[in-house]
């Protein structure tokens, strides 16, 4: 069983310590939850686990082995989801899901797996419209949509909920669940409530990690 | 190498959605060009003598100026973070996009020289010789390009600045270009300063994607 | 979304009645023109045959500039009345006015040869000439360069606003600069000053270049108005 | 008047806070004039001869790139729209925008051209005229070139297709920028230049923020 | 007392309809809460209100005057918060903020009037730290407290809580009552609760108005 785990991470942004000494440790089929008020350092910590920052100090590891070792294998075992949505504005739908899953699937079925996660997230009927022609929350949907559509361990995901109406969070509730059952990890930061079942909450507060049971976070 | 081919023609795709845009290149290139009949008048013999010269520096500005976007939307719309976290090596993902821009961008340069030598009265003999200089030239400029495109990413103003980064790296191949041409027009034999070039070319091919890579690296942090 | 059609949709009918009419006066004015320039006229006593160019050259000059100033205030209606006829058609007339003006430049250059002795120079009318081609050019670049084409449309009409500047320029750049190129001899305010056996297969070239881009532009405006339903009813689609 | 002055103060105040950018504008005036000895050979006549014409085709080149951020980052933050959605007519606004902008790029390109000028060999004489006519000339440089920055907004792109609307509306400026420095070479008059200059700049000023902020209102919609 | 209305509103975007014939009237002191599903146009009908994008058809007015007739008086009577913060990256915070207010007040008292704003967002002590240094939060803050810097009757906020953490929310209603009561108008785009007094909600799926008492939105 995998195990991904953060030992005595400090982090510098602008010259300014965000946090210092902070650990973590999720096994699979975990979920790490991240709360803290504005500032606190959530997205730092989230962009910190997925290499593109580099800790001041300190040690990330997978199986115990260093993730600094080896950037495109620790890539090729998460996904990430940040402010940004990486949806392009003359590409479809279906275009824009299926050339990322192709980049880790080698392109075989990445037609049929983006689609197939385009309807998970209830915009299978958008699938041949250009980028440009979404809202905020359909561009949301979409980035979500490309995390399912190849398959990766761990996911990290910096307020996934932004823009997302009632339904599609309960959809996003569903697959962060079964992506668990099957073994997954997930590290999720955020403001609002989201349902999920025995979690750990990291409050940047205090860096103090809590274990939570079937209750709402945050 | 699946990985170099996904993103080789993701970009082509995504450069001939956007139809115009390559033209637009080449565009500017002929722009560049007929600019300087206007400001050194119109004199068939002066103009011969500066041709290839005004040739060689519009390609250069034409190439500098479509360069500065080959990360800029990738790097604004996020893109470009999920590229660096995928597990394809982020050289191999550099050097496909530079394929990719050297194709749209570097090959309709290089058809449309020839009218703009005609425009400027070049001696028909540096025809040949022009387009292999541009043939070995342009690659090079794309990939010295790069490593300034990824550098400036994230500053404002990024025109500017890479212009500055990058102008002097093109220096060389400016002057070897150029030389190669006028060699040949003045009787004179250009093995020299094509095998120059294509030296450029070999040196730039492994060393500069990796730079560049090194500059996205750094830029995305 | 049927409001903005409902105009376009009794243009079609029509269009569909005068375009025929317009190829076969073009048809039949161009042959006449053609034979009585090519033919049946005298050669110049100064230019010799190379006068010919004239019946081509001096028509394409004209609608060169005639198709701009129709962008012009098509460009102008549409901004302010947002009668989208008018983006359509000033939209539709771009290329074929970048034909037009390629055409004068080319064969101007043919011409430019024999009488000058060079295929260019940089005079004041040469000069403003190959603006108007990039101002054509830059026009259906920027029309083109959006993702939303509303967006192209109003920007481009905007930008043919500004470039209007330059028809006035070429018009009368040789009156105020002197320069190679020759003034006005057929549009003036006295009167023509060419001899009629030319004048008159130049004019039936110049009616003939005149129903031409009329035909042209029928197509063109038809052709575009169905695209935009097509798009329509695919967005429509697959929208729901 | 007041909001005049706060949009010209504040663009200002970013122009010297993000320092190196303005002063970048003049160092690619001053590379891409410096290219061209490399292009076309080092003789000192045939340099003296499209001395003038070199610096003034490099000055609307700089002004050109330097002009495509003018309203580009602002657009993107959202502050574009915030500044339209404010209580000054946004023609205003444009116009405190175009100053600050000539201010800072059009002023230094001016300090920096003699030095060229002494570069490239050009004939002492010419030098107080080349500074008028870049002082008459550069005002309507960035004028126009702020409909073009208006205009592709939003596009795909945006460097390149600005080259392409802006520079052939610039070629009158650059025709009587060059011709009144070689008329005086020439020992002629150039009055006439000068007044064809400063009737650009007249027609510029109030048609082209006009034209500009127009561009602004349908961009952001 | 002023009336904000709009009749029989139609809007196109892309080509395509998003709503049409949709009426809504606001008076001083009344909230207007806009929900519907990802893409039902909440965005696309404040900016409408704005002035930002024209409607296809129909008319806004304020006190029976078209809106579209004098841009510029429009808006100087509104606050627009859109998904952009504008914050400038060079600037410091309380550059960023004052240099908006300056443009309303003429700029006498703006920078005190930013500081203050600055305040009531929990963000007083970051008053000279550069834009560039904040998360999506602090930003989101910025932004907020440049519509209290200087007083309009009219505030349009497209989803307000976007990245912003429990405390900050709670702040932001507060404030929204506040303006209110000095009959002010706001509306609101969001997906998440917010706590706000008696206002009228505004469902996109099928342009009806409720009105609701003392409970929660959405
Ligand atoms: C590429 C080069 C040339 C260009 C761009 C050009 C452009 C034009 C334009 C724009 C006009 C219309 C002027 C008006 O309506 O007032 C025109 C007319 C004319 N051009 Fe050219 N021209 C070129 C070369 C020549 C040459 C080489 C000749 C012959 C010597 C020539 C002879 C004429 C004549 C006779 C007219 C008719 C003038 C009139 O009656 O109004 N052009 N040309
Ligand atoms: N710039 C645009 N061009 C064309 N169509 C657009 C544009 N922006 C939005 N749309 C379309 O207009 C519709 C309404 O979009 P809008 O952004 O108003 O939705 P929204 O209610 O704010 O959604 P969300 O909750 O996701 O923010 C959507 O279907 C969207 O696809
Ligand atoms: N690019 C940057 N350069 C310098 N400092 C930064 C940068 N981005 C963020 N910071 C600072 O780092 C700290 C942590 O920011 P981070 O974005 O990680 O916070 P967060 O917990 O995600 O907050 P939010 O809830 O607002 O998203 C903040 O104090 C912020 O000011
Ligand atoms: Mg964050
Ligand atoms: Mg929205």
């Amino acid at each position: 069983m995998s195990v991904f785990s953060g030992k005595n991470l400090i982090c510098v942004r602008g010259e300014r310590t965000v946090f210092a000494g902070l650990d973590f440790s999720l096994e699979a089929g975990g979920a790490l939850v991240l709360i803290g008020h504005n500032g606190s350092g959530k997205s730092s910590l989230l962009r910190l686990m997925s290499g593109l920052l580099k800790p001041a100090s300190g040690t990330l590891s997978w199986d115990g082995e260093e993730t600094g070792e080896d950037p495109e294998a620790h890539g090729g075992r998460l996904h990430y989801v940040g402010h940004h949505d990486a949806v392009k504005p003359v590409l479809s739908v279906v275009e824009n899901v299926s050339f990322w899953a192709s980049l880790r699937n080698g392109g075989a079925a990445a037609n049929e797996a983006a689609r197939a996660a385009l309807d998970a997230f209830g915009i299978g009927h958008l699938c041949d419209v250009p980028g440009r022609f979404l809202s905020a929350g359909q561009k949301r949907r979409v980035n979500l949509a490309r995390i399912l559509a190849a398959p990766a361990p761990l996911w990290l995901l910096d307020e996934p909920t932004t823009a997302l109406d009632r339904q599609t969070i309960a959809a996003l509730e569903a697959t962060i669940a079964r992506h668990r059952t099957g073994g997954g990890m997930v590290v999720i930061s955020t403001h609002s409530d989201m349902e999920l079942d025995a979690f750990q909450v990291l409050d940047l507060a205090d860096y103090t990690v809590r274990q939570t049971g079937l209750e709402q976070a945050s | 190498m699946s990985g170099f081919m996904s993103i080789l023609k993701r970009d082509l795709h995504l450069a001939i959605r956007q139809g115009m845009d390559n033209m637009m290149v080449v565009m500017f290139f002929v722009l560049a060009v007929v600019l300087f009949p206007f400001g050194v008048g119109p004199e068939p013999n002066i103009l011969a003598r500066i041709a290839a010269g005004v040739i060689w520096v519009a390609a250069l500005l034409a190439s500098m100026l479509s360069l500065e976007r080959l990360f800029q939307t990738d790097y604004e719309d996020g893109s470009l973070e999920l590229l660096t976290l995928s597990p394809i090596a982020l050289e191999v993902i550099v050097l496909a996009k530079i394929t990719a821009h050297w194709l749209t961008t570097g090959l309709p340069l290089i058809v449309a020289a020839p009218l703009l030598a005609v425009l400027l009265n070049m001696n028909t003999e540096g025809f040949p010789m022009l387009i292999l200089a541009l043939v070995l030239g342009t690659p090079s400029l794309s990939l010295i390009g790069a490593v300034g495109a990824a550098l400036i990413l994230g500053s404002r103003r990024g025109g500017v600045l890479l212009a500055l980064l990058i102008l002097p790296l093109y220096i060389p191949v400016l002057i070897f270009g150029v030389s190669a041409v006028d060699a040949v027009i003045g009787g004179f034999e250009s093995k020299a300063q094509l095998l120059i070039l294509s030296a450029f070319l070999m040196g730039a091919l492994p060393l500069c994607p990796w730079a560049a890579a090194a500059g996205v690296r750094q830029a995305i942090e | 979304m049927l409001h903005r059609f409902a105009n376009p949709t009794r243009f079609l009918r029509i269009a569909t009645l005068v375009q025929p009419w317009m190829a076969w006066s073009t048809i039949l004015l161009a042959g006449a023109g053609l034979y009585l320039g090519l033919l049946s006229s005298p050669a110049d006593y100064q230019q010799g045959e190379s006068v010919r160019i004239m019946y081509v050259h001096v028509p394409a000059a004209w609608m060169a500039m005639f198709c701009y100033t129709g962008m012009a205030v098509s460009a102008g209606v549409g901004l302010i009345w947002k009668h989208p006829l008018a983006d359509i058609a000033a939209k539709a007339t771009a290329p074929v006015g970048a034909c037009f003006t390629f055409l004068a430049l080319f064969t101007g250059a043919l011409w430019g040869k024999p009488m000058w002795g060079t295929w260019w120079v940089w005079d004041a009318r040469l000069t403003s000439m190959l603006v108007l081609l990039f101002l054509y050019l830059g026009y259906i670049a920027l029309a083109n360069a959006f993702d939303d084409p509303s967006r192209g449309t109003r920007a481009s009409s905007i930008l043919v606003l500004v470039g209007f500047v330059n028809v006035p320029i070429i018009k009368f750049s040789v009156d105020w600069w002197n320069t190679l190129h020759q003034p006005a001899s057929v549009i003036k305010m006295d009167g023509p000053s060419i001899d009629a056996s030319m004048l008159w297969p130049l004019l039936l070239m110049a009616v003939a270049f005149n129903t031409y881009y009329l035909w042209v532009l029928l197509i063109r405006i038809r052709a575009e108005i169905v695209a935009n339903k097509i798009r329509i009813l695919r967005l429509k689609q697959v929208h729901g």
